[in-house]
């Protein structure tokens, strides 16, 4: 560990060390952040939810958009797996099915940034627990 | 200086900012009752913990009582001393303080002298509404001091005494809540602790807790026993403090008085410790004239300052904590065992008696002493120098216990020749004392001119380490004197570490010397006591014929019969001891 | 490389782990290890989340699930069905009492809805060991914008603007201390932080130190910036092993990172802390026995004036604080005072920290705002009185507080309404009392408890507290008079006026709320000799009920007195002059013949 | 005169502890923390050899260990026993875990089992409230404890 000698430096460090915690930060009020669910049952991951998963917390980081990634159970669509469930704040949340990485990426672009309606939007009749 | 106006039950008053409640209310004369407050002004001893909450009164503008002792007046407070609210709290904390106190007063040492007690009178306690458990402890009883500390009341002043003033440690509070008190480590007993039986606790403790061991009922035995003669020596100090226990004004001589008091108690001689005291003089003057001039001559072994021996818990504190220094002090004993030594050798040859038959009793201003004539060195086939050593106190009870009215008795002289004595014996009973008394003597041997002047106004007074130089005609002796055992450790210390510029220094353990001896009438925190008393002292010194040791023509007999020079073989053998290392030994197993 | 998409937070306080909950952390590792998942999941040991309750608590990040009672072998399912699958494990989520749903998400939980962590903020969130995690919580910015922006003057009017007062019991304005200590000339002052919590059944400074270290020693440090201190103290109780470990990790880490130490910020201000250990004295939370503590003597109070500020530590201006005041401060620089005087009462400005136990269903420790009702605190945070039973009486303020009853309940709670109902803050202990509670008892039971902690300095609270504890055992076996109430009354009272410390003259506060809100129980005790409750066992009676009694003699054999007496299959009875409550006969009788009265 | 004796290599490690310590006698109370680490309590010995190496009078010291009740001249038992007697403790039955504990060891508290193998106390709260009532043996926590789990406990550690 190198010293702090400034304010500065005080600052540096923290944004350096601020997104070991930022997943926590973002938990205390996700309704305030965009907020991702994954469909993550055995059938999901053999889809490749994992992938997608792990694709969207990346490119979102990436991208500077502040989201809160999580997985959920079986969201009862197994016709379309992976499926993610998107809520904008202040928004009714919308889900996506058979989505892959490359779908993934429209969703950010278009929906998460403009709220652009795009294909593979699915009727909202499930419960997650 | 800086005041403050206040008002004190609906009087205004003007202190000095710093002033305490209780002490602004004095002024106003107004007397607030204390209980654990004690002082020695001047004497930059006092205790003050706040603890009794006896002295609380109400302060306006405060939500609860103050306790007048530790609270410092501010401007335009007012004070109520004497509400029902206060007399009320007042009432039941004394009656709390009772209420975990044996009720044995009509047996206790300390009756009719207990500060506890006589407040309970002032304050008409009638009964003890608040009964329970009382804290009990093992009762103590060591050569000097007995500890009967279920009648401790937590003032803290022996612990203050104990540890501010003369730095001995023996004593701390201990435990907590209910079952504190103040005692030795581990609770031992004082005897296995470094106490050095100064007594000053006893002198400051308002009830019964710590009192003297009771030597009368031995003495007055032994006055009826038709085998023994019973002969008795009196030390210089008890003389300005006896009239005391008899209502008369402090600083009263009472010598002639006393004297005849012993007699009619039957004592079959009556001699003076002044007259050891000279012959002290005699041993330890030429001691530091023989080490003087050692030095002078550039012997490096030799050992300055030269530290008086007289004062039998000085010799306790530097046996406990300065073992390292035990060859410094004066080898000579104290008066008291000399005269000891010399009754039981010289006058039972005279009286043609054997030292068994002859019983000395010595009364003393001192606790200490109670312990040093038991010391084993001080004894010939387990016959003690001195068989029993009475303080002030208890020879004042032995004479009210005989019916003696005091006042009516004629002045009369001590018996010869061991009753003969000069001025420089007397002051012994002072700080400052006994260096002067010595310098008296050591300056005349060693110039072999007369004094100029024969006294020594600058080694006297009441400061707790003092220092002057004396020109012996044209050398020029340092002396310092301390006295309160706290004092003579900071002396001390500058020794140990080669620091002391002095070559001689006296050190008495009590606060005033022997005047204020853990063996006196109680001075109850009042110094005017001490000061009249060493006024005294001196007043009796500057009335005597005679005032340097070397001149007391029983003195010169003594040697000229018994001893031959000073610091001869029988000298020696008679009147010089050795010291002990009684510090804690660890030893590794 | 692959993201971090889970944090499982294990509650790491003394509460939790005392329920195993270092086990709960180590097979989560295991398990994330085996599954392959440690780069995605991680576990982080946090402070205490406050809901000892059902420790040990895992809270699981970002779905802010929380799981309770979780043990070392649950650790298997959370990871291969949660983490693994994202389904929650349904039997280990909190089951809310009321409705009789589980809650999954701890937002919706009632023990959080009202509560506002300003204290506890990082408690429970971050890994207190870790000062990268404080830092990132804006940590020691607050400290670095006082060295660089503010001068001492400006950070202690900030603290006096805001209202904070002491948390530690008294309530003494912050600031104005601060601003004391500050003008007092002297060419070495102390800051020290009280962290001697010493009330059975309070541990909020615990928590905050086991939880968020960093946040005291930054307002420590802020605080020697204000008063011109370069050495800090923390008094800290020696049975606190985890809270020392804690604070001893997170000093060394702000010296390495050069927040401790020479030049602090480059800015020229110097400041250091060092641990001082308690040993086990209630008293020695009073500031002046506290300092004396420090200075290796009795912990014995002394006279107040000259306070610590004046005249403290080594005789020098000394600062003290509580840990929970300390906390505050960070938030209170960079959030500003505005904000935190608009939390709380008009008088009592900000949260305070309670440990809530006692016979509440849901015991821990809450941050609430002030002027919060005591109904709230315990029928809501606290879920209601255990086994539905009847709500009787709630002590706060620890031993020196008083106990309040159903008619306080709507009080809302801050420093002056406490004390206008006989009780105090304190430092924050909250214990819920039900029908089964004796209140003579209860008061009996704080009375031992300050006569073992009283420090026997002053002769009121060493004499006056053990009478009246012994009147209190005496009315409890049934042979108190009316007289000794009258006695407890003025007893208490002198206690209160005379004493030299807060311990004392807070002392009696159990004896005269009870007596003040439960008199009818005192007379009770002494009149009909009789308890309500059912706890003091020399009031009560055992008898034989004749109807039920088959005349077995179990219960005669049983009787080590012979104080029972029949006929063989005719109804027993007891002679209660002989009869010593041992509770034999009970044990034996198989036909629940034997009543307790 | 007191006469102390102690082993070499105890005497070297309580000397060692007060020169961690400066031999300052303000660091007294961390001293006898970390002497009653090494010795498991203070005894006479240790309070002589503290006292001498800091400079203060042995019964300062003394004065000091009787105050605090974390400190105790009495060895503990191999298994000791703690009671916490906190108030969420206590109204939750503490007290009646006490008296089992008493009845079955036959000690008081503060006391050891003749054979050294228990010692019971009691202490303030250890924080785990939640648990209530808690009782500890040695590190070990077992929260929730009525009177009948009493023997159990005591069972773990008899064949120890």
């Amino acid at each position: 560990m190198s010293q702090i000698k400034s304010l500065d430096d005080l600052r540096k460090i923290k944004e350096a060390v601020q997104k070991k915690i930022q997943l926590r930060e973002k938990s205390i009020d996700p309704e305030k952040v965009i907020q991702i669910k994954v469909g993550m049952a055995t059938s999901g991951i053999a889809s490749g939810a994992r992938e997608v998963m792990a694709f969207l917390i990346e490119e979102l980081e990436k991208r500077n958009i502040e989201a809160v990634v999580t997985q959920v159970g079986d969201m009862g669509y197994c016709y379309a797996e992976p499926t993610i469930e998107v809520t904008l704040p202040g928004k009714e949340p919308v889900v996506f099915g058979n989505v892959t990485t490359k779908k993934a990426d429209e969703i950010i672009e278009k929906y998460i940034k403009n709220g652009e309606l795009i294909d593979g939007i699915l009727p909202a009749n499930y419960h997650t627990i | 200086m800086e005041t403050i106006k206040l008002t004190i039950d609906k009087k205004n008053i003007e202190v000095e900012k710093g002033t305490t409640v209780l002490k602004a209310a004095q002024k106003a004369g107004i007397d607030i009752p204390s209980l654990c407050y004690f002082s020695l002004d001047g004497m930059k001893i006092e205790n003050k913990p706040g603890g009794c909450r006896v002295c609380v009164v109400e302060v306006e503008g405060r939500r609860n009582l103050a306790p007048a002792c530790a609270t410092e007046v501010s401007e335009g407070m007012v004070i109520k001393t004497n509400s029902m609210r206060v007399l009320n709290a007042r009432r039941t904390v004394l009656e709390l303080i009772l209420s975990d106190h044996p009720f044995d007063c009509l047996v206790c040492a300390k009756s009719g002298n207990c500060e506890l007690q006589s407040l309970a009178h002032r304050m008409g306690v009638r009964e003890i509404p608040y009964q329970g458990a009382q804290s009990t402890y093992r009762k103590d009883t060591s050569p000097s001091i007995i500890r009967d500390i279920d009648k401790c009341i937590m003032c803290r002043r022996c612990e203050m005494m104990c540890n501010d003033v003369q730095t001995v440690g023996a004593l701390s509070a201990v435990n907590r809540g209910f079952m504190a008190v103040v005692a030795p480590a581990f609770e031992m007993n004082l005897e296995k602790s470094p106490c050095t039986y100064c007594g000053q606790c006893v002198a400051v403790c308002p009830t019964g807790a710590l009192t003297e061991v009771d030597h009368s009922r031995e003495v007055i035995k032994a006055l009826a026993d038709p085998t023994k003669t019973v002969i008795v020596q009196t030390a210089p100090a008890v003389r300005a403090a006896l009239g005391e226990e008899f209502g008369l004004k402090a600083g009263t001589l009472v010598t002639g008085k006393m004297v005849s008091a012993l007699r009619e108690l039957g004592f079959d001689y009556v001699f003076d410790t002044d007259f050891a005291a000279d012959l002290t003089i005699m041993e330890e003057g030429t001691e530091l004239l023989e080490r003087l001039t050692r030095y002078l001559n550039g012997d490096k072994q030799v050992r300055l300052p030269i530290l008086t021996s007289c004062c039998p818990a000085w010799v306790n504190f530097f046996e406990h904590n300065f073992p390292e220094l035990k060859d410094v002090p004066s080898t000579a004993r104290s008066p008291q065992q000399m005269f000891g030594s010399i009754a039981k050798t010289y006058f039972a040859k005279k009286l043609n008696i054997d030292r068994k038959d002859l019983v000395v009793v010595s009364i003393m201003p001192c606790l200490a002493k109670k312990y040093e004539c038991q010391r084993d060195e001080f004894k010939v086939d387990g016959n003690p120098d001195v068989d029993f050593s009475l303080s002030t106190r208890e020879l004042a009870n032995l004479i009210k216990l005989a019916n003696i009215d005091f006042h009516a008795l004629p002045e009369s002289e001590f018996d010869l020749p061991l009753g003969e004595s000069t001025g420089a014996g007397v002051i012994f009973g002072t700080t400052g004392g006994v260096i002067e008394a010595a310098v008296r003597t050591a300056y005349e041997l060693y110039t072999q001119k007369p004094l100029p002047k024969i006294t020594f106004e600058e080694l006297r007074g009441l400061d707790g380490i003092r220092s002057a130089t004396v020109d012996f005609d044209g050398l020029k002796l340092n002396i310092g004197i301390a006295h309160g055992l706290g004092n003579a450790r900071k002396l001390l210390e500058e020794v140990r570490d080669g620091k002391s510029h002095f070559h001689a220094i006296e050190i008495m353990a009590c606060p005033g010397g022997c005047i204020g001896g853990g063996g006196q009438p109680l001075h109850h925190g009042d110094v005017d006591i001490l000061r009249a008393r060493q006024k005294a002292i001196y007043l009796e010194d500057a009335n005597k014929t005679i005032r340097k040791s070397h001149e007391n023509p029983y003195i010169i007999k003594l040697y000229e019969e018994f001893l031959g020079q000073p610091l001869s073989e029988k000298a020696h053998h008679l009147l010089h001891t050795h010291y002990f290392d009684k510090s804690t030994q660890i030893i590794v197993e | 490389m692959t993201q971090i998409k889970m944090h499982l937070l294990v509650c790491g306080g003394t509460g939790c782990r005392s329920s195993h909950s270092e086990g709960v952390s180590q097979a989560l590792n295991e398990s994330l290890t085996n599954h392959g998942l440690d780069a995605e999941a991680k576990v982080v040991t946090t402070g205490c989340f406050g809901f000892c309750e059902k420790g040990p608590i895992v809270k699981v990040i970002p779905d802010n699930t929380f799981y309770v009672q979780v043990t070392p072998d649950d650790a298997e399912e959370i990871v291969k069905e949660h983490v693994l699958k994202g389904r929650k494990v349904q039997r280990l989520l909190y089951l809310d009492p009321e409705r009789e749903k589980t809650v999954s998400d701890d937002r919706h939980m009632t023990f959080y809805k009202k509560q506002i962590r300003i204290a506890l903020r990082n408690c429970g969130f971050i890994d207190p060991e870790n000062i990268d995690e404080y830092i990132a919580r804006d940590g020691y910015m607050a400290l670095a914008k006082c060295l660089s922006e503010y001068t001492p003057q400006q950070v202690i009017d900030i603290i006096k603007k805001s209202g904070l007062r002491g948390r530690g019991g008294g309530g003494f304005p912050t600031g104005l201390k601060w601003e004391i200590t500050a003008r007092v000339q002297a060419d070495q002052k102390y800051v020290i932080c009280n962290a001697d919590e010493g009330d059975p059944g309070a541990f909020m400074d615990r928590s905050i130190l086991e939880g968020d270290p960093h946040s005291v020693i930054e307002a420590m440090a802020i605080n020697g910036y204000c008063t011109g201190a370069s050495r800090g103290l923390v008094y800290i109780r020696a049975e606190y092993p985890l809270a020392i470990k804690r604070l001893q990790i997170a000093i060394e880490q702000a010296r390495t990172y050069g927040l401790l130490g020479e030049n602090i910020f480059g800015t020229g201000f110097h400041f250091d802390i060092q641990l001082r250990y308690g040993a086990g004295a209630f008293v020695c939370g009073e500031e002046t026995a506290l300092i004396h503590s420090m200075e290796g003597k009795r912990g014995e109070p002394t006279f107040k004036p000259p306070f610590p500020s004046e005249h403290g530590y080594m005789g020098k201006p000394s600062n003290v604080n509580n840990v929970e005041t300390y906390a505050n401060i960070p938030v209170i620089i960079l959030k500003g005072p505005a904000w935190f005087a608009s939390i709380g009462t008009e008088k009592s400005k900000g949260t305070k920290v309670f440990a809530l136990a006692g016979k509440v269903n849901n015991v821990g420790l809450i941050e609430v705002p002030m002027g919060i009702t005591l109904r709230e605190v315990i029928f809501e945070i606290g879920g209601g009185i255990k086994a539905g039973k009847e709500f009787k009486a709630v002590q706060t303020g620890g031993p020196s507080g008083g106990c309040l009853t159903a008619r306080h309940l709507d009080t809302p709670i801050d420093y002056d309404n406490l004390l206008a109902a006989g009780s105090m803050m304190g430092s924050g202990g909250m214990i819920v009392m039900d029908q089964d509670d004796c209140m003579v008892s209860i008061a009996k039971f704080y009375l031992e408890f300050t006569v073992e902690e009283s420090c026997g300095k002053c002769s009121p609270c060493r004499i006056g507290n053990k009478r009246l504890h012994e009147i209190l055992e005496k009315i409890c076996k049934g042979e108190g008079t009316m007289e000794d109430l009258e006695k407890l009354k003025n007893l208490s009272q002198v206690i209160k006026d005379t004493s030299l410390c807060g311990l004392g003259q807070t002392s009696p506060n159990p004896v005269l709320s009870t007596l003040e809100n439960f008199w009818d129980e005192y007379v009770e005790h002494v009149v009909d000799k009789k308890c309500r409750a059912g706890v003091c066992k020399s009031l009560m009676k055992y008898t034989i009920d004749a109807e039920a009694c088959v005349g077995c003699t179990a219960c005669a054999r049983a009787c080590p007195v012979n104080a029972i007496s029949g006929e063989r299959k005719q109804p027993h009875t007891i002679n209660p002059s002989i009869c010593i409550k041992c509770g034999a006969c009970m044990e034996k009788c198989k036909f629940n013949a034997v009543l307790l009265q | 005169m007191a006469i102390i004796k102690l082993p070499e290599c105890k005497v070297n490690q309580l000397k060692e502890i007060c020169k961690s310590f400066n031999h300052d006698s303000g660091e007294l109370i961390n001293v006898l923390h970390k002497a009653q680490e090494v010795f498991g309590y203070l005894p006479a010995e240790v309070q002589e050899i503290v006292a001498k190496e800091l400079n203060v009078s042995v019964a300062h010291v003394y004065g000091v260990v009787s105050f605090y009740s974390f400190f105790t001249m009495t060895p503990k038992g191999r298994f000791p026993i703690s009671i916490c007697m906190g108030t969420a403790c206590y109204v939750r039955g503490a007290e009646k875990v006490l008296d089992e504990f008493r009845r079955e060891l036959g000690v008081k508290v503060g006391e050891s089992t003749p054979d050294g193998r228990y010692s019971l106390a009691c202490l303030r709260c250890v924080g785990a409230c939640g648990l209530a009532p808690v009782v500890m043996v040695g590190e070990k926590v077992y929260g929730r404890v009525a009177p009948e789990d009493v023997k159990g406990i005591l069972a773990e550690y008899s064949n120890l």
